[in-house]
């Protein structure tokens, strides 16, 4: 165990996947010397050369375009998206390609080697295009997996994880907790799972759901329930796509209740697709509305960040409405 | 840091490029013989007729195809006609083993590869056999046995690709490239330019075989471009480029010989226009009297790179009137009893519909796969293709 | 009155508002001299010249950018995407632009003109990249307006409203209903309005609710439905962002039941979204879980496209089900 | 269809037009005299002026507000240093009128066309009075009265938007044109290859202006492309192009005078290629050292494009040490002060979180609305740069 935070986790992450295999490569905009603008590739190219290390010309859809290739080659490419806000060139590359690459040739070719890594999400004073949490846009594409980390020792298993999966991956960082968030990460090498949620306080009253940066606001709006004696069980969805149904289900007949929160705007956000699922799959059991706690349906502002976001305050009052209806 | 080594002007000077043509590489006659100073081409008798017999499979297949299409048989079809030349020739100049990641009308490469008519009907009609499992439209071919990468309808989505696999197979150091093939209307899309520099800045064995067939559908290539074709791009990304006649069989293969030689050896990618035409409609969807003439159409059928091929071989003995007939009614019998074959092939089981999403089944799509056999359980009238599948008996998961 | 089909209304609709205003273009990949693979666009070149109807080159990301450019000038850009499956490449300029431009400018500058058209949906044996409804992709992004007609009068009126609200639209054609749907269509200019829903059948025992080409699903497995005396009301959401909750919450209020259908596949897919605010809205009045008939979470088939989609028996057995919940 | 007019060879020549190099048209020498051989500049005494003020003005806003940053008082900045030759020479070249669609680091063509360091300041610090309402990162300017259009962080999406709306200025037939500044590294972004194929077939009048100042960040353009520059890539599109240096002010002046001509009297787009170096950090993020050395930066530094016009003013006697320094002190003391005045300015109204998202506020977003205001009546101690807007007296929508 050594203490970390979440980019020397993640660093640690990639730098074992290249010692273990030299077909794991390591590129985008910035990797290459300079490790990144927020460092998570430093020393890579030093230590593993700039043939599986290196800057790629400033085009996102051509970084992922030579990343499907690579993959379909049977590398395994792990590209980096400067900013998750900038992912949005390859969204064709991703949706309609690495998405169905498997699918559309029976199983001849895939780009299952393929990870995708994207810092992403608020709370930096990036405004409208450092900021976005497109988990959800993506979420609506069979054939990805989408995984987000809370803190460096999830942010290590599940990026081995990603790399290591079969099927390409949305690795989304979040960026706030880069060097915020600090723990105990496990030395070498080891994997968390995929597609599974982890409950990571159980409870009676209300379940309260969310995954990446937001599960620090939910522990901060649960501590403050808890004192008023309302028991949350609190999980960690992990993975968005394909996500872990019977986890959370379990948790609402258990419950009754549910918040999700996430930062994107409400509409179309994946609390929606949470939402619908588990009122069909516990409506009987649900003693008050799911309610969503997000990011409201603007783009991403400034100096009004506070008031945007959904804050422990307002999951805090999500919880006591739900409790109280 | 670019320290430009250019010359100093001191006054200003612009310039587009006009006065400086790229030249395109000739080689055969339509008559069958060469031009007067074309080298005589290292093609042996046995390649040339593996290449000849290729075209005209690729041929009487499209011939046949489309006109079961007409009949209804089919729900869509792709044409490769007059540009045989341009498809196989290059095809051909590769090794067999060299990746091939094509937009959608270079059936003839894969015929040159060896694809058999069956499997051509297999994917045509979506049966069991379809190696892609009847999950896309008609003419998406594609073998991991003979590095064929299946085709993808979204547009140049394969050249950045391309780039990619090339770059793998460099850094798996075992000789071998990646040849790409797209329209000159493709070649606007942005994933064009991204591949390109990708491929020059990174030095990668990949060579862009540009079908300049002068539509993109309606859209002629000058409203496609305003320069003299796509070849002036290349120096835009410092790419060695080279121009070819396009039904040119000889030129073609020559030149993509030379290019897979600079890719190979060099990590040179290399950009290859070859300049030639779209004979047919684009698609059995479409009807090209909207926006072209007989009159340009005509013009380009004296330009039939088949044509020019047989009389080459002719001209050499290597064939004969004789083996053009039989060839050409071997294969029509051919295309007509495997499509016959194919057609009354069933359709893939009802489980490929969610295989292959990810490399298991999740169980969300588990449990939506439960339910959709219920249903058909329930309705099996409703679902011809797939009521057999559910019977009591076929009960299980995917 | 005339009788037309969905082409005819959408090229009377484009030829009427540019001929009531010359800054109306209407320009694609072959939208001009051909009028478009499907002919929406038919005989706009020849009346309106080549400056204002023509065709561009094949770059869908290069002609939303020129559209966006061209509205931020003041002109009111017609953009047509050959197939809604095709606008991926599109992506970063409709949602990281189009949807922003005003928010970020301070009003400053806006693309208020822009509309956006684009042929959607399977049903006519197009496989992976032919059949794709895309609108839940995009609905996740405040700032756009996305539209969704179901027949020839609909779409004529929703697409003139389209063309001159001051916000930036896309307008998705149902193209299985294109030569298949023909009905009566008011001569001239007339409009409907956006963000309303329409209901199309009242009814007691259940809302139905869907767009598009899907309107005509949902009238079949009415019909069944109501021959067992289940009385359906029918909505036409029509507008999918920003949509009309008052409405559709009015009907569920009412009938205590919901089923939502779309094409597109299930997670991720507008239906939760909707799913997720009704069972907010409505929740002591939810007799039943709201039911969502989708398409499979897959990516679109071709042989087997019948037992993919959300056809009139499938979302006639969801009615039964919420009916005898 | 393109009929390829070139000659015909009849062996393989592969070219990457590395013979054919694009000049760079230089005026100025550093020491403020001209080249000989250069014409003498079109450029009166009264414009010389605005022009070099707005460098200065430029400067020393740079230099302040990376102090301010540095001290805290600014969340994020970006510098033009080195570049005000490049993006200052060619604004001037235009009319007031033209449009500018910029990257970010083109704050001195907003400073040459009357943005005030009010305007400015209002800007970097989100307060009340910013245009865009406080609601991007600092250096995010935009004016309608200047033309000039608000910054977006995605970047080359402006580049085929400049396309549209020079397309938009030409059938409005107005006489007006468009520039847009971009980088090198921009020019990678598959936009870059739509904007311009586009201009060079609808024949819009558009300046391209790339300002290749050798890095993307930490990117050298050695690793951005292979090609000698990005001036090559106009020959692709039949595009006129000049490279200029980007650090002579009469340089770029004239040749972006003769670029506005070709685009807006002959419907001609340009691509116009300034060689340039970034002297500071990319932005107050980042931090040089990891990816360049001192020695280049001082290389550079030698090279100043406003201490080389400087000069040349100096030598016209249009320019002395005395008005200098008075320039310097009275821009000095305005960034200070004003920078005071506007970061004592209170925050854009709550109302603008929800308004600009469409024409008008829809119901389910002043849903929203309603709830955050009374959440923040709740909690008045969490919000404190909003809680006054919502005290009871102030109810009410947006
Ligand atoms: C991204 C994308 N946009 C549009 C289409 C629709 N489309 C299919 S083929 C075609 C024309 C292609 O022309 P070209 O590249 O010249 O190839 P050719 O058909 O001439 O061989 C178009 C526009 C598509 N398949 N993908
Ligand atoms: C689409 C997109 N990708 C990545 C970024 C992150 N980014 C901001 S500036 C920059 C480098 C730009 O370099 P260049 O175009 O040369 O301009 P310069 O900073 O040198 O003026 C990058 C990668 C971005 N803003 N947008
Ligand atoms: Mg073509
Ligand atoms: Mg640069």
């Amino acid at each position: 165990m050594a203490k970390m935070n979440m980019l020397q986790a993640i660093n640690d992450a990639l730098d074992i996947a290249m010692a273990a295999n030299d077909r794991v490569l390591c590129f985008g905009e910035d990797v290459g010397v300079f490790g990144g603008v927020f460092r998570a590739t430093s020393h890579l190219q030093q230590k593993y050369g700039k043939d599986r290390c290196f800057n790629t010309p400033l085009v996102e859809q051509g970084i992922i375009g030579f990343a499907n290739g690579l993959a379909a080659q049977g590398a395994t490419p792990v590209a980096e998206i400067q900013f998750a806000d900038y992912i949005f060139p390859a969204f064709d590359q991703i949706v309609n390609e690495s998405a169905k690459y498997r699918y559309r040739s029976g199983n001849l070719f895939n780009v299952g080697g393929l990870t995708i890594r994207a810092p992403y999400g608020g709370g930096i004073a990036g405004g409208l295009y450092h900021s976005q949490s497109p988990e959800a846009y993506f979420a609506h594409t069979p054939g990805l997996k989408i995984v987000v980390p809370r803190n460096p020792h999830q942010a290590k298993g599940l990026l081995l994880a990603s790399i290591h999966d079969p099927n390409p991956t949305l690795f989304f960082e979040p960026k706030r907790l880069y060097r915020a968030s600090v723990g105990e990460v496990p030395e070498g090498e080891y994997e968390l799972p995929l597609s599974e949620a982890e409950i990571v306080k159980e409870g009676t009253d209300i379940t309260v759901l969310g995954w990446g940066a937001q599960m620090e606001v939910i522990e901060q709006a649960v501590e403050q329930a808890e004192k008023e004696g309302i028991s949350c069980e609190v999980i960690d969805l992990r993975t968005i796509l394909p996500w872990d149904v019977e986890t959370v289900a379990q948790s609402v007949l258990k419950t009754g209740r549910l918040v999700v929160t996430h930062e994107a705007p409400l509409t179309g956000g994946f609390a929606g697709e949470i939402a619908a699922t588990i009122q069909e799959r516990c409506f009987l059991y649900l003693e008050s509305p799911i309610a969503r706690v997000t990011g409201m349906d603007t783009p991403f502002p400034l100096v009004l960040e506070k008031e945007h976001l959904p804050n422990h305050l307002k999951v805090y009052e999500a919880i006591r409405e739900s409790v109280e209806f | 840091m670019t320290t430009t080594k250019s010359k100093v002007v001191y006054s200003p000077v612009f310039t587009d490029g006009a006065e400086f043509r790229i030249p395109t590489f000739k080689l055969l006659k339509q008559d069958g013989t060469l031009y007067k100073g074309g080298k005589k081409p290292d093609l042996d008798k046995e390649k040339a007729l593996r290449i000849y017999k290729a075209m005209v499979m690729t041929r009487v297949l499209d011939e046949r195809m489309l006109a079961a299409q007409r009949q209804g048989r089919l729900s869509f079809y792709m044409q490769c006609t007059g540009e045989e030349a341009a498809v196989i020739g290059s095809a051909a100049a590769l090794d067999d083993a060299d990746m091939i990641m094509a937009q959608y009308r270079e059936q003839g490469a894969l015929a040159y590869r060896g694809f058999t008519i069956d499997e051509f009907m297999n994917q045509l009609f979506g049966n069991e056999l379809d190696y892609g499992k009847g999950r896309q439209m008609p003419v998406h071919y594609g073998s991991s046995k003979l590095n064929y990468m299946t085709i993808s309808s979204p547009l140049a989505t394969q050249i950045p690709q391309a780039t990619g696999y090339a770059y793998g197979q460099k850094l798996a150091g075992d000789g071998h490239c990646t040849i790409t093939y797209f329209g000159e209307g493709a070649a606007s899309e942005g994933d064009f330019h991204a591949a390109l520099n990708m491929a020059a800045v990174h030095r990668v064995p990949v060579i862009f075989l540009c079908r300049n067939n002068g539509y993109a559908i309606s859209t002629p290539a000058t409203e496609q471009f305003a320069a003299d074709g796509v070849a002036p791009r290349a120096y835009g990304y410092k790419m060695d480029v080279i121009r070819v006649d396009g039904n040119d069989i000889l030129a073609v293969h020559e030149a993509t010989k030379a290019a897979r030689k600079l890719a190979v050896e060099e990590n040179r990618p290399v950009l290859v226009e070859t300049m030639t035409y779209r004979l047919a409609a684009h698609s059995s969807s479409d009807d090209p009297s909207g926006y072209r003439s007989k009159d340009e159409e005509a013009v380009w059928r004296e330009k039939d790179p088949i044509l020019r091929m047989q009389r080459w071989l002719m001209k050499h003995k290597w064939w004969s009137e004789d083996e053009e007939k039989q060839l050409q009614e071997s294969l029509r019998k051919e295309v007509l009893e495997t499509m016959k074959r194919a057609q009354k092939r069933p359709p893939p089981p009802l489980e490929s519909l969610v295989t292959d999403v990810y490399d298991e089944v999740p169980p969300s799509l588990n449990r939506q796969f439960e339910k959709l056999k219920a249903h058909i359980r329930k309705y099996p009238d409703a679902y011809p293709k797939s009521a057999g599948a559910v019977s009591e008996t076929k009960k299980g998961g995917a």
